[in-house]
Protein backbone atom coordinates (compact mmCIF):
# COMPACT_ATOMS: atom_id res chain seq x y z
CA UNK A 1 0.00 0.00 0.00
CA UNK A 2 0.76 3.63 -0.71
CA UNK A 3 -0.53 6.87 0.60
CA UNK A 4 -1.13 9.58 -1.79
CA UNK A 5 -2.11 13.21 -0.80
CA UNK A 6 -3.62 15.71 -3.32
CA UNK A 7 -3.06 19.45 -2.36
CA UNK A 8 -4.75 22.89 -3.08
CA UNK A 9 -6.84 23.13 -6.41
CA UNK A 10 -6.33 19.19 -6.82
CA UNK A 11 -7.45 18.49 -3.73
CA UNK A 12 -10.58 20.42 -4.56
CA UNK A 13 -11.31 19.55 -7.76
CA UNK A 14 -10.84 15.70 -7.12
CA UNK A 15 -12.77 16.13 -3.54
CA UNK A 16 -10.01 14.15 -2.02
CA UNK A 17 -7.49 14.96 0.39
CA UNK A 18 -5.61 11.37 1.16
CA UNK A 19 -6.24 8.05 0.54
CA UNK A 20 -4.41 4.66 1.04
CA UNK A 21 -4.32 2.60 -2.38
CA UNK A 22 -2.36 -0.73 -3.57
CA UNK A 23 0.81 -0.54 -5.05
CA UNK A 24 0.41 -1.45 -9.04
CA UNK A 25 1.65 -4.77 -9.66
CA UNK A 26 5.39 -5.72 -10.73
CA UNK A 27 8.34 -2.46 -10.68
CA UNK A 28 5.45 0.60 -10.48
CA UNK A 29 6.62 3.73 -11.30
CA UNK A 30 4.54 7.00 -10.66
CA UNK A 31 3.25 6.65 -14.50
CA UNK A 32 1.36 3.49 -13.09
CA UNK A 33 0.19 5.32 -10.71
CA UNK A 34 -1.62 8.10 -12.36
CA UNK A 35 -2.74 5.57 -15.32
CA UNK A 36 -4.72 4.30 -12.34
CA UNK A 37 -5.71 7.45 -11.53
CA UNK A 38 -7.01 8.32 -14.71
CA UNK A 39 -8.83 5.05 -15.32
CA UNK A 40 -11.60 6.46 -12.48
CA UNK A 41 -14.66 7.90 -12.90
CA UNK A 42 -16.44 11.64 -12.85
CA UNK A 43 -12.97 14.02 -12.21
CA UNK A 44 -10.55 11.90 -12.56
CA UNK A 45 -9.27 11.36 -16.10
CA UNK A 46 -9.80 15.31 -16.61
CA UNK A 47 -7.05 16.17 -13.49
CA UNK A 48 -4.70 13.49 -15.06
CA UNK A 49 -5.16 14.35 -18.44
CA UNK A 50 -1.87 14.56 -20.50
CA UNK A 51 -0.74 18.12 -20.81
CA UNK A 52 -2.16 19.33 -17.89
CA UNK A 53 -0.11 21.42 -15.32
CA UNK A 54 0.76 19.09 -12.08
CA UNK A 55 3.32 18.16 -10.18
CA UNK A 56 4.19 14.64 -7.96
CA UNK A 57 6.74 14.40 -5.38
CA UNK A 58 7.48 11.05 -3.51
CA UNK A 59 8.63 11.20 0.18
CA UNK A 60 8.49 14.90 -0.10
CA UNK A 61 11.18 14.91 -2.59
CA UNK A 62 9.94 16.41 -6.33
CA UNK A 63 9.72 13.62 -8.24
CA UNK A 64 8.39 12.90 -12.08
CA UNK A 65 6.52 10.05 -14.12
CA UNK A 66 9.51 7.19 -14.14
CA UNK A 67 10.05 7.51 -9.97
CA UNK A 68 10.01 3.85 -8.95
CA UNK A 69 7.69 3.39 -6.39
CA UNK A 70 7.64 0.74 -3.49
CA UNK A 71 5.49 -0.11 -0.47
CA UNK A 72 4.81 2.32 2.19
CA UNK A 73 5.79 5.20 0.17
CA UNK A 74 4.01 8.88 0.46
CA UNK A 75 3.10 10.35 -3.09
CA UNK A 76 1.86 14.00 -3.44
CA UNK A 77 0.25 15.19 -6.04
CA UNK A 78 -0.67 19.16 -6.40
CA UNK A 79 -0.70 21.92 -9.12
CA UNK A 80 2.56 24.38 -9.61
CA UNK A 81 3.39 26.08 -6.42
CA UNK A 82 2.82 29.42 -5.93
CA UNK A 83 4.41 30.77 -2.27
CA UNK A 84 6.62 33.76 -1.52
CA UNK B 1 17.43 29.90 16.03
CA UNK B 2 16.52 28.05 12.82
CA UNK B 3 17.42 28.69 9.01
CA UNK B 4 14.19 28.02 8.08
CA UNK B 5 10.61 28.57 9.62
CA UNK B 6 7.21 27.67 8.33
CA UNK B 7 4.52 29.25 10.92
CA UNK B 8 1.13 31.17 10.78
CA UNK B 9 2.27 34.19 13.34
CA UNK B 10 3.83 37.11 12.05
CA UNK B 11 7.62 37.44 11.93
CA UNK B 12 9.49 40.90 12.58
CA UNK B 13 12.06 41.50 10.01
CA UNK B 14 14.38 43.96 12.19
CA UNK B 15 14.76 40.83 14.49
CA UNK B 16 15.66 38.55 12.02
CA UNK B 17 18.11 41.25 10.66
CA UNK B 18 19.82 41.57 14.10
CA UNK B 19 20.03 37.73 15.07
CA UNK B 20 21.88 36.93 11.81
CA UNK B 21 24.38 40.03 12.94
CA UNK B 22 24.68 39.56 17.03
CA UNK B 23 28.02 39.29 18.55
CA UNK B 24 29.87 39.28 14.88
CA UNK B 25 32.00 41.13 13.85
CA UNK B 26 32.52 39.62 9.87
CA UNK B 27 29.39 40.21 8.12
CA UNK B 28 29.39 43.35 5.64
CA UNK B 29 26.39 42.77 4.43
CA UNK B 30 22.70 41.71 5.14
CA UNK B 31 20.41 41.18 1.88
CA UNK B 32 16.62 41.27 3.15
CA UNK B 33 13.33 40.20 1.05
CA UNK B 34 10.04 40.85 2.18
CA UNK B 35 6.94 39.81 0.36
CA UNK B 36 3.71 41.12 1.38
CA UNK B 37 -0.15 40.68 0.66
CA UNK B 38 -1.31 42.72 -2.18
CA UNK B 39 -5.20 44.16 -2.40
CA UNK B 40 -4.64 44.17 -6.43
CA UNK B 41 -3.50 40.62 -8.75
CA UNK B 42 -4.22 40.07 -12.03
CA UNK B 43 -6.47 43.07 -12.05
CA UNK B 44 -8.91 41.79 -9.27
CA UNK B 45 -9.01 43.64 -5.76
CA UNK B 46 -8.21 40.95 -3.05
CA UNK B 47 -9.91 40.98 0.66
CA UNK B 48 -8.27 37.79 1.86
CA UNK B 49 -5.85 35.25 1.10
CA UNK B 50 -4.93 31.54 2.73
CA UNK B 51 -1.67 30.08 2.35
CA UNK B 52 -2.09 26.07 2.08
CA UNK B 53 1.19 23.92 2.29
CA UNK B 54 2.42 20.30 2.30
CA UNK B 55 3.21 19.88 6.13
CA UNK B 56 6.96 18.28 6.20
CA UNK B 57 7.72 18.77 2.52
CA UNK B 58 7.70 22.34 2.82
CA UNK B 59 10.44 22.58 5.58
CA UNK B 60 12.56 20.48 3.28
CA UNK B 61 12.36 22.11 0.54
CA UNK B 62 13.31 25.17 2.31
CA UNK B 63 16.33 23.55 3.51
CA UNK B 64 17.57 21.90 0.34
CA UNK B 65 17.12 25.18 -1.32
CA UNK B 66 19.23 27.12 1.75
CA UNK B 67 21.83 24.04 1.32
CA UNK B 68 22.06 25.54 -2.44
CA UNK B 69 22.48 28.75 -2.00
CA UNK B 70 25.12 28.29 0.56
CA UNK B 71 27.16 25.92 -1.63
CA UNK B 72 26.94 28.77 -4.32
CA UNK B 73 28.25 31.63 -2.49
CA UNK B 74 30.04 32.18 0.53
CA UNK B 75 27.44 33.04 3.87
CA UNK B 76 27.24 33.69 6.91
CA UNK B 77 24.18 32.90 8.45
CA UNK B 78 20.67 33.19 6.48
CA UNK B 79 16.85 33.06 7.32
CA UNK B 80 13.78 32.17 5.48
CA UNK B 81 10.15 32.15 6.94
CA UNK B 82 7.14 31.55 5.07
CA UNK B 83 3.35 32.04 6.67
CA UNK B 84 0.43 29.81 6.25
CA UNK B 85 -3.24 29.96 6.66
CA UNK B 86 -5.33 32.66 6.67
CA UNK B 87 -3.78 36.54 5.44
CA UNK B 88 -5.02 39.99 4.72
CA UNK B 89 -3.77 42.70 2.84
CA UNK B 90 -1.10 44.20 3.78
CA UNK B 91 0.02 41.09 5.79
CA UNK B 92 3.82 39.85 5.29
CA UNK B 93 3.96 36.38 3.77
CA UNK B 94 7.33 35.76 3.13
CA UNK B 95 11.12 36.39 4.66
CA UNK B 96 14.61 35.97 3.11
CA UNK B 97 17.74 37.36 4.95
CA UNK B 98 21.22 36.78 3.88
CA UNK B 99 24.30 37.45 5.76
CA UNK B 100 27.72 37.49 4.00
CA UNK B 101 31.12 39.53 4.40
CA UNK B 102 30.06 41.09 0.63
CA UNK B 103 27.29 42.75 -0.71
CA UNK B 104 27.39 40.91 -4.37
CA UNK B 105 27.29 37.53 -2.83
CA UNK B 106 24.12 38.80 -0.52
CA UNK B 107 21.88 40.51 -3.03
CA UNK B 108 22.60 37.36 -5.32
CA UNK B 109 21.80 34.68 -2.98
CA UNK B 110 18.45 36.53 -1.43
CA UNK B 111 17.04 37.31 -4.81
CA UNK B 112 18.40 33.34 -5.91
CA UNK B 113 16.43 32.26 -2.16
CA UNK B 114 13.64 34.19 -3.53
CA UNK B 115 13.42 32.85 -6.90
CA UNK B 116 13.69 29.08 -5.55
CA UNK B 117 10.90 29.49 -3.29
CA UNK B 118 8.56 30.66 -5.70
CA UNK B 119 9.32 27.72 -8.01
CA UNK B 120 10.20 25.02 -5.46
CA UNK B 121 8.36 25.41 -2.20
CA UNK B 122 4.90 23.50 -2.10
CA UNK B 123 3.08 26.21 -0.95
CA UNK B 124 -0.22 27.51 -2.75
CA UNK B 125 -2.21 30.84 -2.50
CA UNK B 126 -6.16 31.06 -2.54
CA UNK B 127 -7.37 34.35 -2.97
CA UNK B 128 -10.83 36.09 -2.20
CA UNK B 129 -11.62 38.56 -4.44
CA UNK B 130 -15.13 40.35 -5.16
CA UNK B 131 -16.21 37.06 -7.21
CA UNK B 132 -15.35 34.53 -4.65
CA UNK B 133 -12.09 32.75 -4.27
CA UNK B 134 -9.81 31.33 -6.49
CA UNK B 135 -6.29 29.72 -6.38
CA UNK B 136 -3.45 32.03 -7.27
CA UNK B 137 -2.17 30.72 -10.91
CA UNK B 138 2.15 29.88 -11.41
CA UNK B 139 3.25 32.80 -13.39
CA UNK B 140 5.94 31.98 -16.36
CA UNK B 141 7.95 34.83 -15.31
CA UNK B 142 8.63 32.94 -11.86
CA UNK B 143 9.90 29.94 -13.66
CA UNK B 144 11.86 32.38 -16.01
CA UNK B 145 13.66 34.18 -12.71
CA UNK B 146 14.40 30.60 -11.38
CA UNK B 147 15.99 29.55 -14.74
CA UNK B 148 18.61 32.56 -14.70
CA UNK B 149 20.63 30.46 -12.15
CA UNK B 150 21.15 27.37 -13.69
CA UNK B 151 24.64 26.54 -14.44
CA UNK B 152 25.75 30.00 -13.72
CA UNK B 153 28.24 30.48 -11.79
CA UNK B 154 28.53 32.01 -8.79
CA UNK B 155 28.08 35.83 -9.03
CA UNK B 156 30.54 38.40 -6.77
CA UNK C 1 9.66 60.52 7.63
CA UNK C 2 12.34 61.65 5.27
CA UNK C 3 13.60 59.80 2.44
CA UNK C 4 16.79 60.38 3.39
CA UNK C 5 19.08 60.46 6.21
CA UNK C 6 22.42 61.18 7.30
CA UNK C 7 23.13 60.90 11.55
CA UNK C 8 25.39 59.30 13.72
CA UNK C 9 22.63 57.47 15.92
CA UNK C 10 22.11 54.30 15.13
CA UNK C 11 19.32 52.74 12.85
CA UNK C 12 16.21 50.48 13.47
CA UNK C 13 15.96 48.33 9.96
CA UNK C 14 13.01 46.58 11.30
CA UNK C 15 10.95 50.36 11.72
CA UNK C 16 12.43 51.42 8.52
CA UNK C 17 10.97 48.11 6.79
CA UNK C 18 7.74 48.75 8.58
CA UNK C 19 7.30 52.84 8.19
CA UNK C 20 7.41 51.99 4.30
CA UNK C 21 4.56 49.50 4.34
CA UNK C 22 2.37 50.92 7.14
CA UNK C 23 -1.06 51.31 6.19
CA UNK C 24 -0.22 50.15 2.52
CA UNK C 25 -2.27 47.35 0.29
CA UNK C 26 0.00 47.71 -2.26
CA UNK C 27 3.01 47.28 -1.67
CA UNK C 28 3.83 43.31 -2.65
CA UNK C 29 7.99 43.69 -1.89
CA UNK C 30 10.23 44.99 0.40
CA UNK C 31 14.51 44.80 -0.43
CA UNK C 32 16.69 45.78 2.32
CA UNK C 33 19.98 46.10 2.21
CA UNK C 34 22.30 46.63 5.71
CA UNK C 35 25.62 47.23 5.39
CA UNK C 36 28.07 46.79 8.47
CA UNK C 37 31.90 47.54 9.60
CA UNK C 38 33.90 44.88 9.76
CA UNK C 39 36.74 43.82 11.46
CA UNK C 40 38.70 42.45 8.52
CA UNK C 41 39.71 45.04 5.92
CA UNK C 42 42.79 44.54 2.63
CA UNK C 43 44.09 41.95 4.88
CA UNK C 44 44.58 43.83 8.30
CA UNK C 45 42.11 43.62 11.43
CA UNK C 46 39.84 46.79 11.90
CA UNK C 47 39.76 48.17 15.60
CA UNK C 48 37.62 51.44 15.01
CA UNK C 49 35.99 53.20 11.91
CA UNK C 50 35.73 56.95 11.53
CA UNK C 51 33.00 58.30 8.66
CA UNK C 52 33.55 61.55 7.20
CA UNK C 53 31.01 63.44 4.84
CA UNK C 54 30.06 66.64 3.10
CA UNK C 55 27.51 68.25 5.18
CA UNK C 56 24.88 69.36 2.53
CA UNK C 57 26.77 67.77 -0.98
CA UNK C 58 25.93 64.53 1.27
CA UNK C 59 21.97 64.74 1.59
CA UNK C 60 22.17 66.49 -1.57
CA UNK C 61 23.68 63.55 -3.74
CA UNK C 62 21.74 60.85 -2.04
CA UNK C 63 18.63 62.13 -2.74
CA UNK C 64 19.68 62.58 -6.47
CA UNK C 65 20.38 59.12 -6.59
CA UNK C 66 16.61 58.26 -5.21
CA UNK C 67 15.59 60.69 -7.63
CA UNK C 68 17.23 58.53 -10.38
CA UNK C 69 15.92 55.40 -8.61
CA UNK C 70 12.55 56.96 -9.06
CA UNK C 71 13.06 57.65 -12.41
CA UNK C 72 14.04 54.18 -13.68
CA UNK C 73 11.54 51.72 -11.21
CA UNK C 74 8.25 52.03 -10.14
CA UNK C 75 8.72 52.35 -6.54
CA UNK C 76 6.16 52.87 -4.12
CA UNK C 77 8.90 54.24 -1.22
CA UNK C 78 12.49 54.24 -0.16
CA UNK C 79 14.94 54.99 2.06
CA UNK C 80 18.51 55.84 2.46
CA UNK C 81 20.30 56.19 5.69
CA UNK C 82 23.61 56.64 6.33
CA UNK C 83 25.80 57.14 9.72
CA UNK C 84 28.99 59.44 10.32
CA UNK C 85 31.36 59.70 12.75
CA UNK C 86 33.48 56.75 14.62
CA UNK C 87 31.92 53.41 14.49
CA UNK C 88 33.18 50.25 15.76
CA UNK C 89 33.64 46.38 14.29
CA UNK C 90 29.61 44.94 14.09
CA UNK C 91 28.13 48.58 13.50
CA UNK C 92 25.55 49.10 11.05
CA UNK C 93 26.61 51.74 8.52
CA UNK C 94 23.91 52.44 5.84
CA UNK C 95 20.86 51.06 5.00
CA UNK C 96 18.73 51.26 1.83
CA UNK C 97 15.31 50.02 2.20
CA UNK C 98 13.00 50.04 -1.57
CA UNK C 99 9.20 49.26 -1.59
CA UNK C 100 7.61 48.19 -4.57
CA UNK C 101 4.70 46.56 -6.46
CA UNK C 102 6.90 43.30 -7.33
CA UNK C 103 10.48 41.98 -6.54
CA UNK C 104 12.24 42.28 -9.32
CA UNK C 105 11.80 46.22 -9.20
CA UNK C 106 12.70 46.00 -5.41
CA UNK C 107 15.75 43.87 -5.41
CA UNK C 108 17.45 45.96 -8.75
CA UNK C 109 16.76 49.04 -7.38
CA UNK C 110 17.62 48.44 -4.22
CA UNK C 111 21.29 47.08 -5.57
CA UNK C 112 21.46 50.29 -8.06
CA UNK C 113 21.05 52.78 -4.73
CA UNK C 114 24.01 50.66 -3.40
CA UNK C 115 25.94 50.97 -5.86
CA UNK C 116 25.73 54.60 -6.89
CA UNK C 117 26.00 55.33 -2.83
CA UNK C 118 29.47 53.84 -3.03
CA UNK C 119 30.58 55.84 -5.97
CA UNK C 120 28.77 59.19 -5.79
CA UNK C 121 28.12 60.15 -2.20
CA UNK C 122 30.77 62.06 -0.50
CA UNK C 123 31.63 59.92 2.45
CA UNK C 124 35.27 58.70 3.56
CA UNK C 125 35.89 55.92 5.53
CA UNK C 126 39.20 55.96 7.80
CA UNK C 127 40.17 52.61 9.54
CA UNK C 128 42.13 51.92 12.85
CA UNK C 129 44.13 48.87 12.51
CA UNK C 130 47.08 47.84 14.63
CA UNK C 131 49.78 50.38 12.90
CA UNK C 132 47.66 53.13 13.07
CA UNK C 133 44.84 55.00 11.07
CA UNK C 134 44.91 54.66 7.02
CA UNK C 135 41.72 56.26 4.62
CA UNK C 136 40.40 53.28 3.13
CA UNK C 137 41.03 53.54 -0.60
CA UNK C 138 38.56 53.42 -3.28
CA UNK C 139 37.71 50.05 -4.80
CA UNK C 140 37.71 49.36 -8.69
CA UNK C 141 34.83 46.48 -8.04
CA UNK C 142 32.89 49.66 -7.38
CA UNK C 143 32.87 51.62 -9.90
CA UNK C 144 32.84 48.50 -11.73
CA UNK C 145 29.47 47.55 -10.27
CA UNK C 146 27.76 51.40 -10.85
CA UNK C 147 28.97 51.01 -14.25
CA UNK C 148 26.36 48.01 -14.69
CA UNK C 149 23.82 50.37 -14.82
CA UNK C 150 24.81 52.96 -17.12
CA UNK C 151 22.16 53.31 -20.23
CA UNK C 152 20.71 49.93 -18.96
CA UNK C 153 17.08 49.55 -19.46
CA UNK C 154 15.35 49.15 -16.36
CA UNK C 155 15.45 45.19 -15.41
CA UNK C 156 11.71 43.74 -14.13
CA UNK D 1 36.18 85.29 -3.93
CA UNK D 2 35.13 81.71 -3.75
CA UNK D 3 35.33 78.96 -0.92
CA UNK D 4 37.85 75.96 -1.33
CA UNK D 5 37.33 72.81 0.32
CA UNK D 6 39.18 69.86 1.01
CA UNK D 7 38.23 66.73 2.82
CA UNK D 8 39.72 63.44 4.17
CA UNK D 9 43.09 62.14 3.23
CA UNK D 10 43.49 65.60 0.62
CA UNK D 11 42.57 67.78 4.30
CA UNK D 12 45.36 66.00 5.79
CA UNK D 13 47.79 65.95 3.36
CA UNK D 14 47.41 69.59 2.80
CA UNK D 15 46.80 70.74 6.62
CA UNK D 16 43.82 72.90 5.49
CA UNK D 17 39.85 72.12 5.65
CA UNK D 18 39.12 75.42 3.95
CA UNK D 19 40.57 78.96 2.73
CA UNK D 20 38.95 81.43 1.05
CA UNK D 21 40.79 82.66 -2.53
CA UNK D 22 39.78 85.20 -4.80
CA UNK D 23 38.62 83.67 -8.56
CA UNK D 24 41.54 83.73 -11.44
CA UNK D 25 41.19 86.47 -13.68
CA UNK D 26 38.61 86.38 -17.12
CA UNK D 27 36.21 83.21 -17.33
CA UNK D 28 37.87 80.87 -14.83
CA UNK D 29 37.01 77.32 -14.53
CA UNK D 30 38.48 74.38 -12.17
CA UNK D 31 41.37 74.11 -14.50
CA UNK D 32 42.60 77.52 -13.76
CA UNK D 33 42.14 77.41 -10.12
CA UNK D 34 43.85 73.59 -10.03
CA UNK D 35 46.67 75.14 -11.64
CA UNK D 36 46.90 78.28 -8.83
CA UNK D 37 47.00 75.67 -6.24
CA UNK D 38 49.61 72.99 -8.20
CA UNK D 39 51.87 76.33 -7.89
CA UNK D 40 52.12 76.50 -4.15
CA UNK D 41 54.88 75.39 -2.28
CA UNK D 42 55.07 72.25 -0.44
CA UNK D 43 52.58 69.69 -0.29
CA UNK D 44 50.24 71.41 -2.94
CA UNK D 45 52.18 70.56 -6.60
CA UNK D 46 52.18 66.57 -5.39
CA UNK D 47 48.58 66.67 -4.26
CA UNK D 48 47.38 67.94 -7.79
CA UNK D 49 49.67 66.17 -9.89
CA UNK D 50 48.36 64.45 -13.17
CA UNK D 51 47.25 61.48 -12.62
CA UNK D 52 46.52 61.93 -9.28
CA UNK D 53 43.01 60.17 -8.07
CA UNK D 54 41.13 63.36 -6.79
CA UNK D 55 37.10 64.58 -7.50
CA UNK D 56 36.03 68.41 -7.20
CA UNK D 57 32.56 69.38 -6.49
CA UNK D 58 30.99 73.42 -7.20
CA UNK D 59 28.39 73.95 -5.36
CA UNK D 60 27.63 70.44 -3.91
CA UNK D 61 27.50 69.27 -6.68
CA UNK D 62 30.05 66.90 -8.88
CA UNK D 63 32.04 68.99 -11.49
CA UNK D 64 35.57 68.84 -13.44
CA UNK D 65 38.28 70.22 -14.84
CA UNK D 66 36.08 72.43 -17.41
CA UNK D 67 33.40 73.55 -14.84
CA UNK D 68 33.34 77.49 -14.61
CA UNK D 69 33.27 79.21 -11.84
CA UNK D 70 31.86 82.63 -10.41
CA UNK D 71 32.37 84.63 -7.35
CA UNK D 72 30.77 83.33 -4.04
CA UNK D 73 31.12 79.90 -5.41
CA UNK D 74 32.04 76.52 -2.98
CA UNK D 75 34.71 74.70 -4.88
CA UNK D 76 35.63 70.99 -2.72
CA UNK D 77 38.43 68.80 -3.59
CA UNK D 78 38.09 64.98 -2.25
CA UNK D 79 39.50 61.69 -2.38
CA UNK D 80 37.43 59.14 -4.74
CA UNK D 81 34.38 58.64 -2.19
CA UNK D 82 34.60 55.11 0.05
CA UNK D 83 30.90 55.69 1.92
CA UNK D 84 28.59 52.88 2.09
Amino acid sequence: MVTVLYFASLRERLDCASELLPLPPGTPTVADLVERLRAREGRWPEAFAPGRAWRVAVNKAMADLATPLKPGDEIAFFPPVTGG
Amino acid sequence: MPRVRVQAEPFDAGREIAALTAGRRDVGAVATFVGLVRDLNEGSAVSAMTLEHYPGMTEKALEAICDEAEGRWDLLGLRVIHRVGPLAPGDAIVLVAVASAHRGEAFAACEFLMDYLKTRAPFWKKERTGSGERWVEARETDEAAAARWSGKPPAA
